[in-house]
């Protein structure tokens, strides 16, 4: 097979993957979204509860099937998310979820993204039927369109295969 | 990255990795043990014979040249072939190379097809599709769920323009065990002065290998995949087939590999060989028996799981690959490391293209599927307790995936 | 000639050949010992390193991986370079393939001159004879009576369409220390793009190499020349410069060779060069000893002799070349053989081609002086007693073989 | 340098290489001849003393500058021509001596052809002066020929590498 690619991951992604915090849904959830697809090998699920008044996340969880760096971004990112506000929650990046993991090797970067993603979706998942606050952009993020992009292609790919 | 970064960053997880207690190694998709005879075999070499190389005009020479023959002789005894029809590179990769650039090179005008199975070893496929590019026709051969070349593709297809056709004997990833000597006859029927090549490198320890039966023209071989030291491959070229070099430079003993031999690899490659065949009976059945426990107990016991290749018989007797559903195959590897337990995966994640294997999505696994396998494979030297730990292992760490995972078996 | 008659011959003449009571293996041009600490570095790798491979997502690989960098580490800082300018091939003759070839595969439109000196090594001239074939011009560089190029003659021809330079910085035959970083100013000077590749095989481990100052767009090395196991090459590609594979598979961490890298030989390899540097200053002082002790006797004490290539600090500190006019060198060969002397000879007896050493052609000298050359290189590891049997059975031959001569010295 | 090629010397020719028979000039040798040239690497004087009634071969010695191969063959051709009549020594052929000398390795059979064309060079050197016999062809043997065809070719490739 072709596993030939150095996963240099650091200490904190394999804590993490090995002990995951806040897996699971939540009872409750008042916004909830999913990235990516068994198809690219790579799925986020992000479920939020979120103070309805402060627009605070009081709790986050995530589900993840994906490989080590995949569940690691997952569950440093509802760590980073809890307690915070929604916009600040907005403000997270991909290469903030590395940072915090102690670096992502590049192929890994992607894992960032899904994650952020994922988070993304959720909250304007919780605006869907709520007041638009200013700070939510009309068009799609950085890390959204890629986790768009990421699945359209395996669409593709996938069906091309099963022909 | 750069180096000193990865090396921080590696040696990082080293330590927090730890030494497992336990561990069983069964990675040898990628390489793996060197048989002890095999090493002792090389370090006399290099105390001895080391310091000549063959073909000389002085006594290390002759030395060296004698051992080279002799261990050249034994190898091919052992497949069945002429000692002559044997040319040393030093890896399988660069022998598939020579085989398919080496052929097309001096290939007459009007034969510019070329046939490879679509599960090919990529030192097969890409020099082909090299090939391609510099205006031959590629064609790739389908293969059925099994993994078993179409050999009414080849009898429909196969025609006057066609200069070879390249299909390994076992697969490396999924174990099928094709039927060359069918291929070869039907083919030849159509047009007889077709090359065969048979890219042998996973079947070399795993099945007996007789080139006068099989009959091919070429067929590849690698050191360290039957457990023999790094730095040696082989082609077998049956007696008139021509080839020209691809790499240039002094030719010695080698008459299309440049540069001075392996000498010490290749005694210790035909040690392991040797080795391996005079205890073939044993060995055979020892693999046979370690691989059913494997992959009857994992298909009977963890739900969602897909054997890829054939099962029994037809199978490679040391290959077990397993598609786990709704598991991904990168974190599974990491957490059986952890575990002390060492094997490889089909996934993207594990690869450096953004594609898993070809190799399962041309059996017509889906993307899911082939992301969620892992390949093992065992050898004569594993025993009983290794799969037992195995088992032990596995299905706990498949649960524990599963329940992170947003896509649960129960909830499709 | 069949390989079982061969053998039989060879057989024959070893035993009539016997084991020489004293023995001084001189042939270092093809091949020699490996460094006591290289092959346990191999062997131990071997033991504990060797099932796993780097980059893999396991325990094994990444202890692999670790061991790789460390060793790739500390070639690098010998030789002056960054970690990621290595990659590794299986010989040096590969190395030099792949710079000569790889470059040309992606060669901008109208760089179609490739310019390699005259005395190159047959891994450089034969792939750059291969890219005149193919539509690219060949320009060989003209060397004086010691073997250096002529700086002059590249400042007139190096143009907007050189592609690029290969020229070698220590000659394997005559050792001629060439001035690189001259070659290299002039060149740039002229066109900035081109590329300036070194064959660095027959310097590594006899001078001192810094890719930093010579500033270099590549350079070739090879591991059993520097006393380390063979089946390991390895190509310095400074930042920047592209190459394109010429072998095609799987990649890992070498991203232009494919196949699972020879870990335990570049372990073995590094250990090697590590061992020579660290004791350079002596190591060198010695072979120089022991050189001139050769060479200033035998010019002193043989009529009729010649030395190939420049003398004293000019030279590379191990190499020996010599021409005895009026003797055949293989008759040279192999009756030093008998007396235990193991050297080599750019007579044409001993090349697989009609014609003597291309290099001591190239530098003037006649076809009989070149038929009568002997090629002897020291290492660190020989002793004043060797040089001394050599200078006591070498004059014997020589004359006895001139008796037997119809021509003689003073008959002509 | 390119020494790669096998040499697998029977024993019989090390043995003559290292003590030849019949080496020197013979005084008052009634024909000699030379064939092969320095720059061949490759040269073969070949003495005969020929008795001028019977044309019985007395003596028989050689001179050689070449390879152990080389050697060999001229010293065991000079044993086989000695006692024998000049046309019966004309009739061995490069073979004949190959295969006195247990074999020769394939590269080496110019050494049999140039021992025997100096040889049949003497023999014609010999009939200069007297009348020809008509086992005498006037057309060079193939052994001559390649031996004229070795030494122009050797000039030629010197000349061009001297300029
Ligand atoms: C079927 C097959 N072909 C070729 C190769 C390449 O061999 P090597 O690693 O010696 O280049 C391998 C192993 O990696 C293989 O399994
Ligand atoms: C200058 C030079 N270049 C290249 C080579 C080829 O190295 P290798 O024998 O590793 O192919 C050699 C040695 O034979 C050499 O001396």
């Amino acid at each position: 097979m072709s596993s030939r690619v150095p996963l240099t991951y650091g200490k904190k992604v394999i804590e993490l993957f090995k002990n995951p915090k806040n897996v699971g849904k939540i009872e409750g959830a008042n916004a909830e979204a999913l990235a990516g697809s068994l198809a690219c090998g790579d799925m986020i699920a992000i479920y939020l509860k979120v103070d309805e008044t402060s627009d605070k996340i009081i709790d986050a969880k995530f589900e993840s099937y994906g490989c080590a760096a995949n569940i690691a971004a997952a569950s440093i990112l509802t760590e980073m998310i809890k307690g915070r506000n929604l916009s600040e929650a907005w403000k997270i990046s991909w290469k903030d979820v590395s940072d915090e993991l102690g670096g992502l090797p590049q192929v890994k970067y992607h894992c960032g993204v899904l994650a952020v993603g994922a988070l993304r979706r959720a909250i304007r998942a919780y605006y869907e039927k709520r007041q638009k606050p200013n700070w939510l952009p009309k068009e799609l993020s950085q890390e959204e369109r890629h986790a768009l992009e990421e699945e359209k292609l395996m669409e593709i790919l996938a069906k091309r295969s099963q022909k | 990255m750069i180096y000193s970064d990865l090396s921080k960053s590696i040696k990082e997880l080293i330590e927090f990795h730890g030494i497992p207690k336990r561990e069983v190694y069964l990675d040898y998709e990628n390489s793996g043990l060197i048989i002890p005879e095999a090493l002792r075999a090389m370090e006399e070499a290099y105390k001895f014979n080391g310091r000549g190389h063959p073909s000389i005009t002085h006594l290390p020479g002759w030395l060296s040249y004698e051992s080279l023959f002799k261990a050249t002789s034994i190898f091919a005894s052992i497949i069945n072939c002429n000692p002559e029809e044997i040319v040393y590179t030093h890896s399988g990769s660069e022998a598939n190379n020579l085989a398919i650039l080496g052929s097309a090179v001096i290939s007459p005008k009007g034969r510019r097809k070329i046939f490879v199975s679509s599960i090919e070893h990529l030192s097969v496929i890409f020099p082909a599709e090299r090939l391609e590019e510099r205006g031959f026709k590629l064609i790739k051969i389908p293969v059925d769920k099994e993994g078993y070349i179409d050999l009414d593709f080849i009898s429909e297809h196969v025609d006057d323009e066609t200069l070879m056709i390249s299909v390994g004997i076992v697969n490396h990833e999924i174990g099928t065990i094709q039927d060359i000597k069918a291929l070869r006859d039907i083919t030849k029927d159509k047009n007889k002065e077709v090359l065969i090549h048979t890219d042998a490198c996973a079947a070399l320890g795993r099945i007996k290998l007789d080139m006068k039966e099989l009959d091919v023209d070429l067929a590849s071989f690698s050191s360290h995949k039957v457990y023999g030291p790094k730095g040696v491959g082989a082609l077998y070229i049956k007696e008139g087939v021509k080839l020209e070099p691809i790499i240039y430079g002094q030719l010695s003993t080698q008459k299309l590999w440049p540069g001075v031999e392996n000498v010490p690899g290749i005694l210790g490659f035909s040690k392991a060989v040797e080795t391996i065949y005079s205890n073939f009976t044993e060995y055979k059945s020892k693999m046979i028996e370690l691989r059913d426990m494997l992959i009857n107990s994992i298909l009977n016991n963890i739900d969602h799981t897909l054997l890829n290749g054939p099962y029994g018989d037809k199978r490679s007797p040391d290959n077990i690959n397993i598609s786990f559903i709704y598991c991904e195959g990168e974190a599974l590897t990491v957490e059986l490391s952890m575990n002390g337990i060492y094997v490889s995966s089909g996934s993207a994640c594990t690869s450096r293209v953004l594609e898993p294997s070809h190799v399962l999505l041309a059996i017509g696994r889906r993307y899911e599927e082939a992301h969620g396998s892992l390949l093992m494979k065992v050898t004569p030297f594993h025993t009983k307790s290794d799969m037992e730990y195995v088992l032990e292992v596995l299905p706990r760490i498949v649960n524990r995936l599963r329940s992170i995972s947003p896509v649960k078996p129960s909830n499709r």
